[in-house]
């Protein structure tokens, strides 16, 4: 075992000889600390290293020759030696930071900074409680005197207010452990913890002073102003040193004095934990400089951590576990909240927009990516398993307000840090930067060691499997081989993705899962082909594709909850990585990441109430036997369903299907959505003992999907904007398919499913056919193409298929989708909703017509005149559809009957559902029908094909006039662009319903926005920037919660 | 106005939060056992006369070590804050003859003071820091009375680093000598005497190195204020 | 019977529905001429104009879709009127009903409406995306009552089956569904002159204003074919409404008178009505009939 | 009992002086007078009726055991308080120093002493 007295003694050799030390070379001196402080981390690690292979090592060592009351004990265990380990290295990391400034600074700043770690390490160490004091002291004193380093007004200015706020609460300490120790006799926490609990109220008012005296040290919201104005004036490597060094030792102090406090205590500061955990991101929300904003931003994980801690031991968890769910948490906040205060030294950008110049370095950028997905807690890194768990815990203990508190607070992170992350991806990059080594360093090694420990930690973790690490895999594979040209990166993916698929993905599943598994998987490999239209390497692509479909694969081969929001999580974040690739797509990345994070944080609200899955053993499967209430239920759907875009959640929609890059909104409509339609379905089996059609759940559903599908038709009537409309179009069908779903009988999900499958096949069709235009012709306005029939043929033909297709027209495979929504609809005797449905499949054609209208019909513009063909990578992915769409057409039985059998898994095949050859026969009790794709199919050859021959006999020789060739207002027009009717095509359909589609949904939601983000100015107003008032509220803090604690 | 209320409140509101411990305080008539342990032990195991320097020394060690610590720390914090890149002009006026030869005159007596207080501690009221806190008040005279005389920084910084090295070194020799338990531990240099000097193990040793650390820091710490910092 | 048999017979239907279709045509015109004071063509019109468009020589084409055009176009009313049983209880008019159900039929009539606009459409004439936007927004409009009414026919027979809808009225004109369901009738009637596009629905093709359009982009055999197919198709709607709503017909006599006064309603309204704008045509079809509609889908749900 | 109520008083004058007073030597010195405070309750918390200070001479009655062990039997006052408050002044000196060196480099670049001076950072 180490002797953590060594520990101690070197640092304080090293600091009280620094100064001669460098009297012979200031290098020297800095090298000595660099070695100092990785051989005290080397000291935790080695002391973790003997406790794992001998766990029962005593681990406490006294002073002075005497035992515990008496003399003052340190203790090296576990949990001391991962933080000594961890904040030494970041120690380290941040003095190569600050390796300039100590170059000019000289020895003071050296020793002082030396001291910073001592007072962090003894406060770890420590088991006496006053020792604890002396150590905060110096861990407090060394950090007000380093922040002189950058001696400018404001940091001056902070220190002064952070020295007043430091002497007001370490006054409360020290006071609270005198008046304690008059009541207990002693200052060594383990005999205090042995005493039987002391019950006046002088006790409680000493523990209240001591826990309150930590606690705003721990910048609670909001007795933090003095915090906030330090975090953001202060030199970025004194602010990380505080925001990572400096809290995690006081906030393990807090930890360690934690079973000392009665519960009320416990849990009115678990309260201001968390209440600190949402206003301080609700404040964020309006911050413009990004170190405030990383200022907000640590106080509020700070808040989080005391919150978790608090939170998790008064509910009653064994302590190993609460330590393990709050390192999680707190090895995030460390790396990623150091690195991003580090970050923010090396832009030198104070405003966020100016973030933008991280767009010149790729490398900055990936790693401000990783710092800022991490804080927000996405997988794989550990704050995502930490989160995983408390929502867990507090869903199984029905802890239902801190679980609202903390997802809040986690969806407000969302916002700003996507938002960041959006400048600085997005922007407009104006300048270069200067990166000296000593501050790369750091940098790189904090992303690293955070990739990697979220790497080891994601395998290890239980309840895992091998399979949920592919995504991540491919996303570093692909990462690394981003440089190789597309065409390769394509096959690769392909070759693997196949293999996987085919190989680990299928051979498990049941029939709906393998279905599943080809629409998600299957439809996303055929689309990877469009990706390989571009020239060179085109970076960015891959990695996250991969990620998205490995993902999309593992949702459906999940066999725990986790698995499942893991491979969701992931997926999300790809999409959003994706769409982020768009070029402006800053906006509609972020729609898309908050709404995402919302309904994955109801999801994650969901499943904590949900009863546990069997591990090895396929939540489909599992689904069929079990059952969850309604509470649960509601929110899985609500997430789910804003995955699909149903009304009232679309917002996020057109937004990003719009602004992604043309390739990856093909993939998002057509393939990304049925991941919520396969949610949707394992809710609805889940619940399906207990809910029939009839049910006000169902019908409330129904009516969901109804809406979608109008209101998502009519919106697409309206657009100028070609991909627009699809996107509202790809809302309407999913409308369809949640009215199938809703309908819980077999031939509606039969129907719903059967239009997923078609969707998938005739939007993906229709995108790359448009991604095609679009390339060609550099517009999206529909108004200002025309005619381009002629010019790209093979585009106009897959449209043609494709709004054939969505229109339900027979005797494309789109009627039967439409037949089978309409008389399962009947079937159950929703008779209002068929008609709602119905008119919106009419309003489909208004769309529709416009789109293959306005593109390629009417007028050619001169200015496309030398447009051409797609590349053959965008016409590969077409050509595989119209195959899929004719083959469904013609013989709809490869697909209707594997469909029947994979929902009569769940719900089985009623006896009056039958199949006489290609007929498909209905003779329920309260609906007859029948359907013949196949016949349909012949006769409508036969009627299409004779006028043919007719026309080809009587007419065969017409004459080709050119495209001026007709009679308007008695003239030849020779101005295209006046002549072809397209822009504002329904008007008058606007005038008649328009007032239905007034951007309700839109004025709510910017309602909602801007609602949050005044009041987050309003909250703001607090921090007046005047030490004194930051004085007044520690004060005022103080009294309010003592007051709330209520000592009689 | 609303701020001097908000004032009044929280004075209000501390003074409330101390009330139910002051309402249930009562002087006690008897130590608690730790304290009596300590008494016991300072005498017994220690030899040592004077139990806050038992407590402060060698029980409570390692605060003392912090508390060194800290006063190091504020001597560096204060000459790195103050730092001047020169030495400005001193425009005071030369200090009147009865107060540089009463300075002059006291100046040594107050170190021999210091030295006294810190090399007894163990035995009597006093200690390291008292004896430093002394000395340095010497040199304040000096200072106040506007006497040219000139620190050596060089000493000053030497003291403080070695004198604060060797206090480790010392508590060091506790932890080779004792065993693992001992850092700290003065009791590797035999008990002596009963109120002896030369007694209580490294306990006068200790003390003298806290009173030099003690001294040079706060004569640091003047120098700063009154030159500016040196860089270092 | 077999499959040759039933294509023999489907073409003899198909002869027949033409030449009655064609002849309604001609007596609309002849009826509309004397409404409006003029001596009018006469009845057999249409036949002429057919013969002699399809007699012309020269034939100009904007490309393979406005060639097309027509020919999706008639398939759509030949396709539609296929897929409906004509004779109640009669093998040989029977069709290929039984490929899909009233559904079919419905979504059938599109097929030819978005032929043609494509086909019109590449000719690149402003009108006939005017037209088409028009026609388009009318039909999303009045396509609402009409399935609101068969939604009521749904929950009273409880079937999609034409023929079976048919079987059902059988046996006294009062099992009709005009007298058991009068609601839905109404409407669907009132959704018919949307249809068949006469006043005051009549802005699609605004036969005054605009002259020109797909009628004069399409010339010789497009033209014929398209007028063909105006008798076809008319024909085909009339036997759908009137199997679903006027009992049907046993033979091709009753079917003819039944076809005539169906025909005729629309015909009167048509010649009694000013005309309606684009979008007051949608208000009144959404508003009106729809809630006629709406209200007897609840009677026959409850 | 007395030493206690006025180290608390003198507590909440300090405090009061850090929350009213403008210039910024003065919330200094409220704030020493804060410490002295404390300093003075935890003096106060260690004091036993009727005993002396916690040296073992003449004024406190001893005796021998049997082992040669001393026993001391006077009363003496809880010596932990006072070893605490010598670490606690010798912290408050240091923080104190640091503060009144801040105030003088804040002077030296804003020019001014009064806290509302400096306000620029915020919200």
């Amino acid at each position: 075992m180490v002797n953590p007295m060594l520990l101690l003694a070197m640092f304080l050799i090293t600091a009280f000889l620094i100064a001669l030390l460098d009297k012979l070379h200031r290098k020297i001196s800095i090298y000595t600390i660099y070695a100092v402080l990785l051989i005290a981390s080397g000291m935790g690690f080695w002391q973790l290293n003997t406790l794992l292979y001998n766990p029962n090592l005593s681990v406490v060592v006294f002073s002075a020759g005497f035992s515990a009351p008496l003399s003052i004990s340190l203790q090296f265990g576990v949990v001391e030696a991962v933080l000594v380990a961890l904040l030494n290295l970041f120690g380290f990391l941040g003095a190569s930071y600050l390796y300039r400034r100590f170059l000019q600074s000289g020895a003071q700043a050296i020793a002082l900074y030396l001291l910073v770690l001592l007072g962090a390490n003894g406060l770890v160490l420590t088991r006496d409680i006053f020792n604890s004091f002396v150590f905060l002291e110096i861990l407090s004193i060394a950090t007000y005197a380093i922040i002189a380093v950058d001696q400018n007004k404001n940091s001056l200015v902070a220190g002064i207010k952070y020295m007043l706020a430091g002497g007001i609460s370490s006054t409360l300490f020290l006071i609270g452990i005198v008046l304690a120790y008059r009541y207990t006799g002693t200052l060594n926490i383990d005999t205090w913890l042995s005493l039987s609990p002391i019950k006046t109220p002088g006790y409680t008012v000493a523990l209240f002073l001591m826990a309150i005296g930590v606690f705003i040290e721990l910048k609670p919201f909001p007795a933090n102003g003095w915090a906030l104005d330090l975090y953001q004036s202060a030199d970025k490597g004194v602010a990380s040193l505080i925001s990572s060094v400096n809290t995690a030792a006081i906030l393990f102090l807090y930890y360690k004095l934690m079973p000392l406090f009665t519960p009320a205590l416990l849990e009115i500061l678990t309260g201001a934990g968390l209440i600190s955990f949402v206003f301080g991101n609700l404040i964020a929300l309006r911050q413009k400089n990004a170190s405030r904003l990383l200022g907000y931003s640590s106080t509020a994980q700070t808040g989080l951590l005391v919150f978790s801690l608090g939170a998790l031991s008064l509910l009653g968890l064994p302590q190993g576990m609460v330590l393990r769910i709050a390192l999680g948490l707190f090895i995030t906040n460390l790396f990623a909240k150091s690195g991003l205060f580090w970050l923010c030294g090396v832009t030198k950008r104070n405003n966020l927009q100016d973030w933008s110049v991280l767009r010149s370095d790729s490398g900055l950028l990936i790693i401000f990516g990783i710092f800022a997905v991490a804080l927000m807690g996405f997988p794989p890194f550990p704050s995502f398993f930490a989160k995983w768990q408390i929502i867990q815990i507090f869903g199984a203990s029905q802890a239902w307000m801190w679980m609202a508190g903390l997802l809040i607070g986690s969806l407000l992170e969302v916002v700003y840090l996507m938002r960041w992350l959006g400048f600085a991806a997005k922007g407009e990059s104006q300048s270069t930067l200067e990166k000296p080594f000593s501050k790369l360093f750091p940098l790189m090694v904090s992303a690293l060691g955070l990739a990697s420990v979220s790497y080891y930690l994601t395998l290890m973790y239980p309840q895992i499997g091998t399979n949920s690490i592919y995504p991540i895999m491919a996303f570093i594979l692909f990462g690394l081989i981003d440089i190789l040209p597309v065409k390769l990166k394509g096959v690769l993916a392909i070759a693997a993705l196949s293999l996987w698929g085919w190989f680990v993905l299928l051979p498990p599943l049941p029939l709906m899962g393998q279905l599943f598994a080809l629409i998600l998987v299957g439809g996303s490999i055929v689309q990877i082909f469009a990706f390989m239209r571009y020239q060179g390497a085109a970076e960015g692509f891959f990695p996250s594709l991969t990620m998205l479909i490995f993902a999309l694969g593992n949702i459906v081969l999940a066999s725990t909850k986790l698995q499942f929001f893991l491979a969701w999580e992931l997926m999300t974040l790809a999409a959003y990585l994706l769409i982020l690739k768009g070029k402006k797509a800053r906006v509609a990345a972020l729609l898309f990441i908050v709404f995402s994070s919302f309904g994955a944080y109801l999801m994650l609200a969901g499943f904590s109430m949900m009863p546990n899955t069997v591990e090895g053993y396929l939540i489909i499967l599992q689904a069929n036997f079990m059952a969850i209430d309604w509470l649960p239920a509601l929110l899985l759907g609500v997430a789910f369903l804003i995955k699909m875009g149903a009304v009232g959640v679309h917002y996020w929609l057109p937004a990003a299907y719009s602004e992604a890059d043309d390739e990856t909104s093909s993939i998002l409509s057509s393939v990304l959505s049925k991941a919520g339609v396969f949610g949707l379905l394992m809710v609805l089996i889940l619940i399906s003992r207990f809910v029939s059609s009839s049910s006000i759940s169902m019908m409330a559903l129904g009516w969901i999907g109804v809406f979608t599908a109008f209101f998502g038709a009519l919106m697409a009537v309206f657009q100028e904007d070609a991909k627009k409309l699809l996107a509202y179009s790809s809302m309407s069908q999913l409308g369809y398919i949640v009215v199938g779903l809703s309908l819980m009988t077999h031939l509606g999900w039969v129907s719903a499913l059967y239009l997923a499958v078609n969707h998938l096949f005739f939007k993906g069709l229709i995108f790359m056919a448009m991604a095609a235009v679009f390339l060609r012709t550099g517009t999206r306005n529909m108004y200002e193409m025309g005619g381009l029939i002629k010019k790209m043929p093979i585009a106009f033909i897959s449209v043609l298929m494709g709004i054939i297709a969505v229109s339900g027209v027979p005797p494309l495979s789109g009627f039967g989708s439409k037949w089978f929504i309409y008389t399962s609809l009947l079937e159950q005797g929703r008779y209002l909703q068929t008609a709602l449905v119905f008119f919106s499949s009419a309003i489909a054609f208004l769309y529709l017509y416009r789109l293959i209208h306005t593109v390629f019909l009417g007028q050619a513009k001169p200015n496309q005149k030398d447009v051409k063909e797609a590349p053959i990578w965008l016409i590969i992915p077409q050509g595989i559809f119209i195959m899929a769409i004719m083959a469904i057409s013609v013989f709809p039985n490869i697909i209707t009957k594997p469909l029947s059998l994979a929902v009569g898994d769940y719900i089985a095949k009623p006896e009056w559902l039958n199949w006489d050859g290609y007929n498909l026969v209905l003779n329920s009790p309260t609906l007859h029908g029948n359907w013949n794709g196949n016949l349909v199919m012949y006769v409508t050859m036969g009627v299409f094909i004779i006028p043919l021959i007719w026309l080809l006999l009587v007419n065969a020789r017409t004459q080709k006039v050119k495209q001026f060739n007709i009679v308007f207002a008695a003239e030849r027009p020779y101005k295209p662009w006046t002549t072809h009717f397209a822009y504002n095509m329904f008007a008058h359909y606007e005038k008649a319903l328009g007032f239905l589609v007034k951007p309700r949904v839109t004025a709510f939601y910017k309602g909602v926005a801007e609602g949050f983000h005044s009041l987050s100015a309003t909250l703001a107003r607090i921090y007046t920037g005047n030490g004194q008032t930051y004085m007044l509220h520690i004060f005022l803090y103080t009294i309010f919660l003592y007051l709330l604690l209520g000592v009689k | 106005m609303i701020k001097y209320l908000l004032v009044f409140v929280a004075i209000i509101g501390i003074g409330y939060i101390f009330l139910p411990f002051v309402m249930e305080f009562s002087t006690p008539t008897k130590l608690n056992p730790l304290a009596t342990s300590y008494v016991q032990g300072s005498v017994n195991e220690l030899n040592m006369p004077n139990v806050v320097t038992a407590i402060v020394v060698t029980y409570r060690g390692l605060d003392t070590l912090g508390e060194v610590t800290v006063l190091f720390l504020a001597t560096a914090g204060v000459g790195f804050l103050l730092k001047r890149k020169h030495d400005m002009v001193n425009h005071r006026r030369k200090c009147s003859e009865i107060l540089c030869t009463g300075a002059s005159l006291l100046t040594p007596l107050i170190v021999l003071f210091g030295v006294y207080i810190f090399a007894h501690g163990h035995l009597s009221p006093g200690g390291g820091f008292q004896g430093g806190v002394v000395i340095a008040s010497g040199f304040l005279l000096l200072v106040m009375a506007n006497i040219s005389f000139h620190f050596s920084h060089n000493l000053i910084h030497f003291s403080e680093s070695i004198s604060g090295f060797i206090y480790v070194l010392l508590g060091l020799a506790g932890l080779v000598l004792l065993g693992a338990n001992s850092f700290l531990d003065p009791r590797y240099l035999p008990a002596g005497k009963w109120l002896d000097i030369v007694s209580t193990g490294a306990v006068p040793i200790i003390y003298s190195i806290i009173g030099i650390k003690g001294g040079s820091e706060l004569c640091s710490v003047i120098d700063s204020l009154q030159h500016g910092g040196t860089e270092l | 019977m077999s499959i040759a048999f039933k294509v023999f017979w489907a073409f003899i239907s198909l002869g027949v529905v033409t030449v009655w279709g064609l002849t309604l045509n001609g007596m609309v015109h002849k009826i509309f001429a004397r409404v409006q004071g003029r001596l009018g063509p006469p009845v057999w019109q249409p036949f002429i104009d057919i013969i002699k468009n399809n007699a012309k020589r020269t034939a100009i084409t904007h490309g393979i879709m406005f060639y097309l055009g027509p020919v999706f176009r008639i398939a759509g009313g030949i396709g539609t009127y296929m897929f409906i049983p004509v004779l109640f209880g009669s093998a040989y008019f029977s069709n290929f009903s039984l490929s899909g159900d009233v559904l079919l039929v419905m979504y059938f009539i599109f097929f030819g409406q978005l032929g043609m606009a494509l086909g019109a459409g590449e000719g690149g004439h402003p009108y006939s995306a005017i037209a088409v936007s028009r026609g388009l927004a009318q039909m999303t409009a009045f396509e609402v009552p009409f399935a609101l009414s068969v939604i009521s026919l749904v929950a009273q027979y409880g079937t999609l089956n034409i023929t079976e809808i048919v079987a059902a009225q059988q046996g006294g004109f009062l099992r009709w569904t005009l007298f058991t369901n009068p609601l839905a009738v109404i409407t669907a009637m009132i959704s018919m002159l949307g249809m068949n596009m006469y006043n005051p629905f009549s802005v699609v093709i605004a036969p005054q204003e605009i002259p020109i359009g797909p009628p004069t982009e399409y010339h010789s055999s497009f033209l014929g074919m398209l007028a063909t197919n105006r008798g076809i198709f008319a024909g085909a709607k009339l036997v759908l409404f009137m199997n679903l709503f006027f009992g049907g017909a046993t033979n091709l006599l009753i079917l003819m008178l039944k076809t005539f006064w169906i025909y005729m309603f629309s015909v009167f309204v048509g010649a009694a009505y000013p005309r309606f704008r684009t979008e007051d045509s949608i208000r009144f079809f959404l508003t009106y009939p729809t809630i006629l509609g709406i209200i007897s889908v609840l009677l026959f749900s409850f | 009992m007395m030493v206690l109520i006025c180290g608390l008083l003198l507590m909440l004058i300090g405090i009061w002086a850090m929350l009213i007073k403008k210039n910024i030597i003065r919330i200094i010195i409220g704030f020493s007078i804060l410490d002295t405070g404390t300093h003075l309750v935890i003096v106060a918390i260690g004091y036993v009726k009727h005993a002396t200070a916690p040296i073992v001479d003449k004024a406190v009655n001893i005796s021998q055991n049997a082992e040669g062990g001393i026993q001391v039997l006077g009363k003496v006052v809880d010596p932990v308080p006072s070893a605490l408050v010598l670490t606690a002044i010798v912290i408050g000196l240091a923080v104190t120093a640091l503060l009144l060196s801040f105030a003088v480099r804040l002077y030296k670049v804003g020019n001014s002493l009064n806290i509302n001076d400096y306000e620029e950072l915020k919200w």
